[in-house]
């Protein structure tokens, strides 16, 4: 091509190949937005299958039971956008306040179980700081070692549990001290605090992921870690910062039900990985990175609870709630695929 | 009907009463979920049914949902007794009177409580174990979830009563999971290890026939009086237990009652609505109220041991496994 | 682009220089003793076969990668520690031979990767951050929205982006990593002309290029790696083509003229495409007779790729018909073509020519599994034998045909990907771009591959944009925005070429 | 550059640089055996806890209580090979039992359980049937919608489950036909039939995946989908077949294990699926596809049950066996990586 190199002037360039970029631009700005629609549909639903469903009492169930589950869908959030997962979320949300509780509370009142090690005041340092170490160590296996996300977490998801069944016998710590009780319990202007917790939460993850540059190298790590690399992002470092993120928020989460419970069991956030994950994806957050918000989180972890409350207030059948929840997040998952547009792999 | 709150519940005057149902994948629970709605008919009750799925956190949300709902009276079975003190003091603030199916809360305040003593079903299955073997032998104690605190009274008064009365019989404890196949492959790992065991006590039926199973593979289903008999005992009383017994399979169950759960559950939440008030002492039902603690009443439902013959045991008065009364039986 | 000071006094200094550089991949040696050293000012070119450690001497002069071995310097200073991003990005600016765009986020974004236009309030201004980004593709008449994610982008416009953001640190030391493969003449021209602007302001350059031509045409001087080795550096100008290619391969190659020899005219038609119309518009009808090579030429965005793919199945043509040897192929179906006697060598190798982690043995019978077992059972010792037979027939470098394609370099693995295409000795051999990053050394064994096969009568397809590729053929279709707009027989001018390529048709004026 | 071309004969070619790939390939043909000092070491310490362990009794019932979920490995190892993950394998283990049963189930012998529409000699096929629907849809919504393995399968999984608790009221289904239980407690020259047919279909296994088209087909298109394409593999194809074959064999290993237990409980297979996980990756499975053994799937799962059972035998105490469970994986993976050597990711 040698006789085409040595001309001085730039040529005009060919018309580029038309592309419906407006289009595709409209429809990743609504992809936030797409679930929407269906919160909608699913409170007008709700209200004609029982007016009690648009109640300020029940809005405030529907918002204050997601509240906790909403905070591990952040968190995940946070971790599935680097292009990782984190199934240790679910023991972590039991066993902080669990260890918290075991080194606080004092063995006089509950017949044996706890140490009383530590005054109460300690106590949610305690919770923060074990969600900080769980997430370190998944950071070191992890990043340091590049062990496989999926499988250190879901072993990490057991011994969790098991060290947690383990310090409390299988028992629930109960006996809590004000401390640990304070913000799952109490209302700020009648609302639940942890309502506002958890807003509070989600207001801070949509400026953070959308409006720093941590927040975007979260998203270049997800898409592209090794362009991410180059262009000078130090990839190990917020990996670190994100697992351990999503694992002090997931005590913080399990510290405001157990704030609520007034009490840690033992089976403490059992199986509630499961929803997590199925609210993130149905609120748009892609498993292989790069791609989600937390506001499309939100939306997902709203629909599914505001379908759960309304399947409770229809009374279905006990034996098949199961089977509606399931069928609910598959049938969710299918329409996001529809409105989303995309294959998704 | 209470005159108070008259007309306010739905079906003009007849109380509208929420009960949530502890899980619905175990037998026992399911036998329970059938017997409410009978029962509530036969009482005249409206009922909102919500299903907790062994989560606390749900059931804290369904008690939310039955007050936006207005229910008068709360029907439930919390798994953890410990979690559930925020969500009783909320209903009580609310002036909702409970009553708690199968657990004591450990803290606040309840109408009635309504269970049959975990304890005690241990107990007997460690007397019945320990008479048959002659205060001799190995048996293995297939236990629950170590986070139920009916599997745990069940070990530790089996384990206690073991090493009171019959300090002779050494007991493996196997931790389950209430699982079937867990249940199965560590009782199979114990007769690997001690061929000579004796006896089996399961927590409950979930272990049934896996135990049967093995026990049918290595040739130890014979009868009681051949030596060689492993002596099984069950829990719950539902009815294959029983056919079991009938046919010599096993040994021993414990009946939960079940029926009764159900049944006396809503009576007790019916007669809260209506301003009704008990005191400690026999029932008109074969079952006394104790006082637990200050302000916190039990109705404790009888639990027998059943048995092929019927026989006492240990002193103690057993049922027959075909007799009619026994919850298994009817339906 | 903002001028930094030029200091008169650092202009003996070398840019950069890497003195005896190692650096090992597991068992890989990638580099062995090598060095560079870099003027200032200068346009620097670094050439060498497939795997000769180019890429790899890119990654540790850029602050990527740390050598086992050996030192960098800039500027006389030692090189600043790996973690420290930033000071090494005040040094050198690189465009990577692997794409570093992140296709899920947007074209403005990517350009402006950590480095976002921020608030005193630390938060991001995306309004004038995508004013920037606007800005600056417009100066490489880069005609996108900046807010679509970069996936839209196509590869050439994706190679603009990378390349506009590499120029925009304001670097005086750019590095640039084979930047012309994805490009079509045009872009080339674009990219050229810019690299002289900025040469002119005292920016100096390390070009890399399998392309000699691009090497005489831009470069003051050159650097020649091979087996891992620094061999030579010498002015571009007192080198001719013949030393440098012999430095390149260790081996005094004569290069002798291509002796053209056209197909016999009564040979019979093999390949017939009729009214072919493919998802994307573009359009074709041709015959193709035994022995005959055929090349079809156009630039980004011809519809050129698109046609070749719905002539061998894996993209579904809207219309028309594909007839190999008096059978109609299936529209859309890879096995019917293959079947059929279809060879593929696809245009992206990475993406549809190989499965990395597979053996070459694996990779080359891929398409013939009847050929290496019956009844649906692979017998490997006849898998290795017929891998063992490509292995040598196509030079491939490599332990046995065991090692898996992963460990192959670029090169090499072009030729397990032709050597898979040979493999059911097709009757229609479709090359797409089959020489997209390979060394010359490598070109020519393919393309004399090529030569081999036609003479064995089967009907070749060569599509490029190329000029060495297409000399091959018999004849050229060129087409234009989705139509042929041409027909050159064997003996075309590059002139004419080039301009039938761009839309413009020379004698027609 | 056209001087550069050559149609004349092709020049020798440089010694190639050299490679030691002989001892590459060493390592790839090692990584199959990689858990075999494991193995050995576990069955030694086991053996010096209790001489029991390595009893014709006990090593029976290691194998036999491994039987089912090594079937399960099998299952998601075909899948995982292939690039996808199947979830919903642990609830498939019990519906497809549990269907059958419902359906040939004597409503008289079981108070209503069960509806007694089929005669019994249909339970084992509707078992196997209802496999391969569930792989079927499966692969209706993956490979032909282009839905997310992981969260389809994950819906699946709640949905199966709560379709079986729907269907037996959350009961056991008891008074299984003989022909359901046949395989499941029979014993063939003394060895119970679940082991024969375990490891004669991981016999299979690694024939099919090691020596056949369509088991190299799965590498392939695990390696690389687009490329397996371009080579003529009908990848949508294989991949529905790898999903309904690997549906089918969950039936039949949810068939053996009712089977032994005489009884498909409601919670058939519950939890399962991280075992599976565990089992199929720390025996060298991974998680991205294109990578793996059946025989290493073996391995994993019989060092994580010999594990299980020197556990079981050294009597730990009941609250710490999750946590030792969960400690055993994870140091299990930690060690496979180090003999692995390469990066998970
Ligand atoms: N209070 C009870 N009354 C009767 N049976 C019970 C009771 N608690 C447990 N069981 C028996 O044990 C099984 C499960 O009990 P429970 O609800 O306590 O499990 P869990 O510990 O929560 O188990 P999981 O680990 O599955 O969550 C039931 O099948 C039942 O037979
Ligand atoms: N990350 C890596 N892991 C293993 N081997 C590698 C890696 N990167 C490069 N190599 C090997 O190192 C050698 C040099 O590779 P490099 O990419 O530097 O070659 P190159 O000269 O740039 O070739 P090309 O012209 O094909 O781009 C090759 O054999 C290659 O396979
Ligand atoms: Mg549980
Ligand atoms: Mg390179």
């Amino acid at each position: 091509m040698s006789d085409t190199l040595s001309t001085g002037t730039v040529p005009a360039s060919a018309p580029p190949p038309t592309r419906p970029s407006s289009r595709h631009l409209a429809v990743a700005r609504l992809r936030d937005l797409a679930l929407v629609p269906a919160i909608v549909a699913v409170a007008i639903v709700g209200w004609i299958i029982s007016p009690v469903f648009l109640s300020t009492d029940n809005v405030l169930n529907v918002l204050q039971s997601m509240s906790e589950i909403a905070i591990l869908v952040l968190a995940q959030t946070i971790v599935l956008i680097t292009g990782k997962m984190d199934l240790s979320l679910e023991s972590t949300f039991g066993l902080a306040p669990g260890i918290a509780a075991w080194l606080v509370v004092d063995p006089e009142l509950t017949r044996g179980l706890g140490l009383g090690l530590l005054p109460d005041a300690w106590a949610v340092p305690v919770v923060l700081l074990v969600g900080a170490l769980v997430g370190a160590f998944n950071g070191l296996l992890i990043v340091r070692f590049g062990l496989n996300g999926f499988i250190v977490t879901l072993g990490m998801l057991i011994i969790l549990r098991g060290l947690l069944t383990g310090i409390s016998g299988g028992q629930t710590f109960f006996a809590l001290p004000g401390s640990m009780t304070y913000l799952g319990s109490t209302s700020w202007l009648g609302v639940p605090a942890s309502i506002w917790v958890s807003l509070l939460l989600f207001a801070a993850g949509i400026v953070v992921l959308g409006h720093t540059r941590t927040g975007r190298a979260l998203y270049a790590i997800g898409g592209n870690a090794d362009a991410a690399r180059a262009a000078g992002i130090r990839t190990d470092r917020v990996l670190w910062v994100a697992l351990v993120v999503a694992s002090v928020l997931a005590a913080l989460a399990g510290l405001l039900i157990s704030g609520r419970l007034a009490a840690v069991p033992a089976a403490q956030g059992d199986g509630a990985i499961f929803q997590v994950f199925a609210a993130a994806v149905i609120g748009g957050v892609s498993l292989n990175g790069g791609r989600g918000s937390v506001f499309g989180a939100f939306t997902g972890v709203l629909l599914l609870f505001m379908i759960i409350n309304v399947l409770t207030l229809a009374g279905v059948p006990a034996q098949w709630t199961n089977f509606l929840n399931g069928a609910v997040i598959l049938v969710a998952l299918v329409v996001s695929r529809i409105t989303g547009g995309k294959a998704q792999t | 009907c209470g005159d108070r709150d008259a007309g306010t519940g739905a079906g003009g005057g007849k109380p509208l009463i929420g009960v949530d149902y502890p899980r619905s994948d175990t037998d026992f629970w399911n036998s329970y979920i059938r017997y409410v709605p009978q029962s509530a008919g036969e009482l005249g009750i409206d009922l909102k049914t919500t299903n907790s799925q062994n989560d606390i956190a749900n059931l804290i949300s369904n008690a939310q949902t039955f007050m936006s709902q207005g229910v008068k009276g709360v029907v439930m079975a919390p798994q953890d007794t410990a979690a559930i003190a925020p969500t009783l003091a909320q209903l009580e603030s609310r002036k909702i009177p409970v009553v708690t199916i199968d657990t004591r809360p450990d803290t606040g305040k309840v109408f009635m409580v309504v269970r049959a003593d975990n304890r005690a079903y241990g107990t007997k299955a460690c007397q019945f174990l320990g008479t048959r073997l002659g205060g001799r032998g190995k048996v293995v104690m297939l236990q629950g979830g170590l986070d139920s605190i009916n599997g745990r009274d069940r070990t530790e008064a089996f384990s206690e009563c073991m090493a009171k009365e019959f300090p002779g019989i050494k007991v493996f404890g196997e931790a389950t999971d209430w699982k079937a196949d867990v249940a199965a492959s560590k009782l199979q790992t114990r007769f690997a290890s001690d061929p000579d065991i004796r006896g089996v006590y399961m927590q409950s039926s979930f272990a049934l026939s896996g135990t049967l199973q093995i026990l049918k593979q290595r040739g130890l289903q014979v009868p009681p009086t051949d030596p060689k008999h492993v002596f099984v005992v069950s829990n719950d009383g539902i009815p294959e237990e029983l056919k079991n017994i009938g046919d010599g399979l096993i040994d021993a169950t414990v009946s939960q009652p079940a029926d009764l759960y159900a049944r006396y559950g809503l009576e007790y939440a019916k007669a809260a609505i209506e301003g009704k008030t008990y005191q400690p002492g026999p029932t008109d039902h074969g079952s006394t109220i104790i006082q637990v603690r200050d302000g916190l009443l039990e109705d404790q439902l009888p639990a027998p041991l059943v048995t092929l013959d019927g026989a006492p045991v240990a002193g103690q008065p057993t049922v027959k496994y075909d007799d009619p009364s026994l919850w298994g039986r009817q339906g | 682009m903002t001028a930094a000071p030029y200091h008169p006094g650092d202009a003996d200094r070398p840019v950069v220089e890497a003195v005896d550089i190692t650096k090992r991949f597991g068992s890989t040696l990638a580099l062995s003793g090598a060095g560079i050293m870099v003027r200032r000012g200068e346009t620097h070119a670094l050439v060498g076969r497939n795997g000769a450690g180019k890429s790899t001497l890119v990654g540790i002069l850029t602050g990527l990668q740390a050598a086992d071995g050996g030192a960098v310097a800039f500027d006389g200073r030692p090189a600043p520690p790996l973690a420290d991003r930033d000071a090494w990005r005040q040094r050198v600016a690189c465009v990577y031979q692997k794409s570093t765009i992140i296709p899920t986020l947007t074209v403005a974004e990517n350009l402006f990767l950590n480095r976002h236009a921020r608030s005193r309030a630390g938060l991001i201004r995306w309004s004038s951050l995508r004013r920037e980004a606007q800005h600056l593709l417009a100066q490489w008449s880069v005609d996108v929205d900046v807010r679509q994610p970069a996936a839209t982008l196509s590869v050439e416009q994706r190679q603009f982006v990378e390349i506009a953001r590499a120029l925009s640190f304001g670097a005086r030391f750019i590095v640039l990593d084979e930047p012309t493969a994805q490009l079509d003449a045009a872009g080339i021209d674009r990219l050229f002309t810019r690299i002289r602007d900025l040469r002119g302001q005292g920016v100096t350059f390390l070009f890399i290029s399998h392309h000699l031509q691009e090497i005489y045409d831009l470069c003051d001087r050159v650097t020649v790696f091979r087996d891992a080795r620094h061999i030579l550096t010498a002015p571009v100008a007192g080198l001719s083509r013949q030393a440098l290619v012999a430095a390149m391969t260790g081996e005094d190659v004569t290069m002798p003229e291509a002796d053209h020899r056209p197909p016999a005219s009564d040979a019979p038609v093999l390949l017939s495409v009729r009214d072919l119309v493919t998802a994307s518009g573009a359009r074709l009808s041709m015959r193709v007779r035994a022995g005959e090579v055929v090349g079809i030429a156009g630039g980004g965005g011809s519809g050129k790729v698109e046609v070749a793919e719905a002539v061998v199945g894996l993209a579904r043509p809207v219309a028309g018909s594909v007839t190999l040897a008096g059978r109609v192929l299936r529209p859309g179906s890879v096995p019917d073509a293959l079947a059929a006697g279809v060879g593929l060598v696809p245009q992206d190798r990475h993406r549809e020519g190989l499965v990395p982690g597979l053996s070459i043995a694996e990779n080359v019978t891929m398409t013939v599994p009847q050929r290496i077992g019956r009844y649906g059972l692979i017998s490997r010792a006849r898998r290795d034998a017929l891998a063992r037979d490509t292995i040598a027939a196509l030079t491939i470098k490599a332990a046995g045909p065991q090692t898996p394609v992963a460990d192959l370099s670029g090169g090499n693995q072009q030729k397990v990907v032709m050597g898979r295409a040979l493999a059911n000795d097709p009757r229609l051999l479709v090359l797409v771009t089959p020489t997209a990053g390979v060394d010359v050394r490598s070109k020519q064994t393919l393309l004399g591959v090529v030569e081999d096969v036609r003479r064995r009568g089967t009907a070749v397809l060569v599509v490029s944009d190329e000029l060495d590729d297409l000399r091959i053929c018999d004849r050229v279709l060129v087409m234009f925005q989705g139509r042929v707009v041409a027909e050159m027989a064997h003996g075309w001018s590059d002139n004419d070429l080039v301009a039938a390529m761009e839309g413009v048709d020379l004698h027609h004026v």
